[in-house]
């Protein structure tokens, strides 16, 4: 606490949902957006709860780190993830690490069908391929229209969320999205 | 009678709470999943049957009658989904002198087979949604003489848990989703046979709980309504079904037990029907097991149903009447589970999430029950289904019973990964559910408002987490402060913590 | 109708989980012992009343009088202890414009007075225990013209929940008793008269529930069993009583509504007798507040108890008639206690526990409801009393409520403090608990079981520590391996761990 | 696991309840009392929660350390402190470390009265002190008669489980008890 209390101030960018806040950590003050907060943070156990207590306003709130910069928030029912980041440094938008045309796993799980094949050309909303977890199926499609550069699995293979599955290049006649596009078998 | 359950997470420890209540030895097994799962210490012994893949574990008939032999168990009791229904399984555990907590295996074979069950259902006089008595063995181009037109749905003879299940809008789309519902039956049920079916729009799903003794004597334990359901996956069950007429709850549960005394129906069971919007009953099938949602049925008839499976299958008679069936309040479940919520903070998107339970408070206090196999420490996988803990809140009206549930759910907590319990308050909050007012395709257009939090909470959140990356920027030392057993201290950390 | 609950632990969480079923904004009050406790999150405000000694803070009221105010609250649900049974707080409370959800100020002067309870019981011609309608003022050494001999009991005239009660055996002891509970009684109530009452050895303990208007009209809803009682401190109750007669209960359950209907009683009491060898009842004194047992009440007739209490503070009138209460079941309560269990492993000689909770599962499944305020990381004074958490089994016959409740308490795990876990266990599988044959000094003869684990499993255990401590001392490096948030990765661990 | 497995055997003597264990940890052997366990430990999270696996018997087991030696164990309802030693070591026996004649508190509370000053004589049975706890009087007597050394609390001071409180010297009519007698004030 002390240390805490003499230590340089520092400026966070903290995103909560879609809204951005800045938060000025000076001695033993916080200041959001400008305005010092009535604050106090107490942690319960060393697994995440916390106290969140603001004037008259008590809260359980469940915090845990998940690296670089995310936050797990449970709140009231409601469950988030929160990115910080240090004020000086700019924010990395979401998704901007992944390049446009590769088709991550939206799901831990396992490839159980890949329909396409490399150099092969597919249309926005074919099925690229099927994945499996906790025993539902999904259909993995071509968020645009464009060419197979790589197929990254087989059939069989377990898969993280977020792994590179297939890599797909946009061609002319459909414009290239960030984000691939899934739904469910029906 | 020492009882070995062949399944696992929440209705294994289900059962092998219902053991130790009647004092009966048990036996758990396990894959190399689940090593140490909750339902491994919940029972007297555990015993490995093979690696995670449930074909080569839970779903092994081989693996677990080995199991039981080398434990010598008398009964097994299959809890659901895996091979609860399997007419093979049970028919192999009788023919190795176990008892099988179930129907019997010719029963099984009619229950399990859709079509064969439709047959059964006509004859007694049950109305029956139109379609073919048979499994549709056609190729999908070559369609023709269909007696309802599209929406339809492809089923499969062999499903069950609204696995294998899909709908078709248009006639081009019959192809695919045919070979989808025949992989993923042929994946789930080892079967990839499927029939068609007209789709009630609107229709609610209405179950009636039955128990029979095998020899023709069946009770009802009244209906439970199960219409919210996303992906054909019930979400939230409650029992009564609000706003039937006696009239409409008599004819149901009078036709369910009619179809059961036909069947000579042993153990328990359902019997599922849609309710359409001109409050016309048509049956969908029967499913010959413990369900999901059983706790339901039992918070409002005070029975405890898998006990009563358990007696029956010690060969004793029915323990109740008809008559002294009675029903008090209202009682309302919901599924917490590993998926994402429709959370724009999140991105969730209804999809599987896995990882390490970091910290677990589960709900109590008045009208509250939580059936669940999770522990602190505990890490989920993908390899089995996504049912994490169900919640059920109990009240002498369906009001209190929706405002303890909502209570239950806002206390749960469940870190390490993401749920659906936001996704379910605000289901449960929802005009329509409140009102009573859903039907089996409410949750395909249901938007979910947009969690608005007072900005004064999203303030206090921002605060947190920029205080705790200051701290761990300027306190690295606090990571070797943690004493190595026991709990982080609180009083040291507090200290440092508080601002 | 916005409530402050002047209360902490279990109670307070009880009223809270109410408020927030019935939509009502709730406000919590904190001393300094109890900043980060359950109850705090638990209120939509908390605010803080002083610190820990609860004379300075949940038993000043003036300090909880200036939170209602701050709050801008409209009543005040005092629980039970602290300031539940104080005429002069109750007053206060309705002084400054606010409801006190409890009796009527003047009904708790004649509640409070043990004397003045007596006097009242006679006239509604209930059966009194014999001894002076006034307090003992006679100094011990002077004491004469007792209608009654050894043994006897000091009681507090202000007494309530066990407190401020000596056992006499013999003359000489009674000088030393009466002053030790005159000071039990001054520091406990703030008064230090007491009476004097004939020890009926081998009584039962039964009390009746009871729910009035404050116009006349009285219901009761059953009656509870509280005999197993150690140092006078009720430690298991049920509901119904065990074997009592249909004229027994009658006798008994109108009397207590003669009684209250006579006192024109308002809101929740509980009336209290003891049954005596000869099958006889007895007045003994009437609670004017809820319960710590009052779940199996709920649990039996279905109905909130501490909803009603709102629901008449908001004016309104009874909901139910008498008719419309009907028993289900059975249900059994046991406390859970920061206290050492007599067990040679432990030491333990019933002693008050404090420590930090290092570890907590709390219980669950089918008929089984926990009340508590636990949490991780939670610490347990000396400060207040030593309930950490109630659990109740509930089922359709007392056999089954008996073993839903051992089962809960074989599950709940606290770690970090000693409890009573054992010997509740012990008390709950004793043949005459098992039987009903119990009276309200069972206990102070009562020898558990010296608990005779298998060897097995005490080996196991041995062999545990010897090979953690082995571990710990040639892998020194382990206590900084853990991350500084979240769970200590079992991951890692296991595989370190695993022999 | 590998360090273990290398490391050189060692043996301790573990006291659970009233009986004493050998066990002997060579490499990844455990030896109980001269004969190998069929023994697994997994520690499930970090607060104490461990499965022991004998055979087919999983059993969920609180391990928690209480320092010197001492481990605090629940299983199956059960609550028991443990002791453990190094093999080579002599365990001190239960309480040696306390002086004869020094009354302790039995729990943590406050001490709400002081009956005896120093200097005074007191029998086997008379009441030192009360103390409260959790809204508990107790009433801690002497366990042999003798004479009050010194007395080291007074009213309204807060103790700690197992602090001294009164130091009683044995006169020859009384005999010194190495525990002090503490009952609950009837």
């Amino acid at each position: 606490m002390e240390q805490i209390a003499r230590s340089v101030g520092a400026a966070y960018v903290v995103s909560v949902g879609d809204r951005q806040y800045r938060v000025e950590v000076q001695d033993s003050h916080l200041i959001v957006d400008g305005e010092q907060l009535d604050f106090e943070l107490t942690s319960l156990n060393g697994n995440g709860l916390h106290l969140l207590r603001q004037g008259a306003r008590t809260i359980e709130l469940y915090l845990r780190t998940l690296g670089e910069g995310d936050w797990e928030v449970h709140v009231e029912g409601r469950a988030l993830v929160a990115q910080v980041d240090v004020a000086s440094r700019a924010r990395k938008t979401a998704g901007a690490h992944r390049s446009a045309g590769d088709i991550r796993a939206p799901m831990p799980g396992l490839v159980i069908d890949v329909q396409v094949i490399p150099g092969q050309r597919v249309e926005e909303g074919d099925v690229l391929l099927v994945q499996e977890s906790m025993k539902m199926q999904m259909l993995l499609r071509a968020p645009f229209g464009g060419r197979v550069e790589s197929v990254r699995v087989e059939p069989g293979v377990q898969v993280d969320k977020g792994m590179p599955l297939v890599q797909l290049t946009a061609e002319p006649n459909g414009s290239p999205a960030p984000m691939p596009v899934s739904d469910p078998v029906r | 009678m020492k009882v070995l359950v062949a399944n696992r997470g929440e209705i294994a420890v289900r059962v092998l709470r219902a053991c130790r209540d009647l004092g009966m030895p048990s036996v758990a097994v396990y894959s190399d999943a689940d090593c140490d799962a909750l339902h491994t210490r919940y029972a007297d012994e555990a015993l490995r049957i093979g690696p995670a893949p449930a074909r080569e574990s839970y779903l092994s008939i081989g693996a677990i009658l080995d199991a039981a032999k080398r434990s010598g168990a008398h009964a097994i009791h299959p809890g659901y989904g895996f091979l609860s229904e399997d007419s093979a399984f049970a028919e192999a555990v009788e023919g190795a002198g176990m008892v099988f907590v179930g129907p019997r295996p010719e029963t099984l074979k009619v229950t399990g087979n859709k079509v064969a069950a439709r047959r059964v259902a006509r004859e007694a006089g049950l109305p029956v949604l139109s379609g073919p008595d048979s499994p549709w063995v056609g190729d999908a181009s070559a369609i023709t003489g269909l007696e309802f037109g599209y929406p339809l749905l492809v089923k499969a003879v062999s499903g069950g848990g609204g696995r294998g299940i899909r709908l078709v809008e248009r006639a081009e789309d019959l192809a695919t989703m045919v070979s989808a519902a025949r992989r993923e039956a042929l994946s789930s049920f080892g079967d990839d046979g499927v029939y068609l079916e007209p789709l009630i729009s609107g229709a609610r799903h209405i179950e009636v709980q039955i128990l029979g003794d095998g020899m023709g004597h069946v009770l009802h334990l009244g209906e439970r309504e199960c219409s919210i359901q996303r992906r054909r996956q019930k979400l939230i069950e409650e029992a009564p079904a609000p706003g039937l007429s006696d009239e409409q709850r008599r004819s149901l549960t009078e036709a369910a037990v009619r179809f059961a005394r036909l069947l000579r129906y042993r153990s328990l069971g359902t019997v599922e029907f849609l309710l359409d919007g001109r409050g016309d009953f048509h049956f969908i099938e029967i499913n010959p097991r413990i369900q999901v949602e059983h706790p339901v049925t039992e918070l409002v008839t005070g029975i405890d149903l898998v006990k009563e499976q358990l007696r029956l299958a010690t060969g004793r008679t029915l323990s109740l009447s008809q008559e002294q069936i009675e029903l008090r309040g209202a009682a309302i479940e919901a599924r917490v589970l590993a998926e994402s919520s429709p959370d724009p903070g999140t991105g969730g998107d209804f999809l599987p999430t896995t990882g390490e339970i970091t910290y677990l408070k589960e709900p109590g206090g008045p009208g509250v029950r939580v059936d669940s196999a999770l522990y602190q420490g505990m890490r989920i996988t993908a390899d089995y289904d996504s049912l994490l803990a169900k919640v059920i809140g109990w009240g002498a009206s369906r009001a209190t019973a929706l405002v303890r549930l909502r209570r239950a759910l806002r206390e749960f907590q469940v870190g390490g990964l993401a749920t659906d319990l936001g996704y379910l308050l605000q289901i449960l909050e929802s005009a329509a559910f409140v009102t009573g007012q859903v039907n089996t395709t409410f949750l395909d257009t249901y938007q979910p408002p947009c969690p608005r939090p007072t900005a004064a909470l999203d303030t206090g959140i921002a605060a947190a987490i920029a205080y705790l990356t200051h701290a761990r920027r300027r306190l690295p030392r606090l990571r070797q402060d943690r004493p190595s057993d026991g709990a982080w201290r609180a009083v040291a950390w507090n200290e440092q913590m508080v601002g």
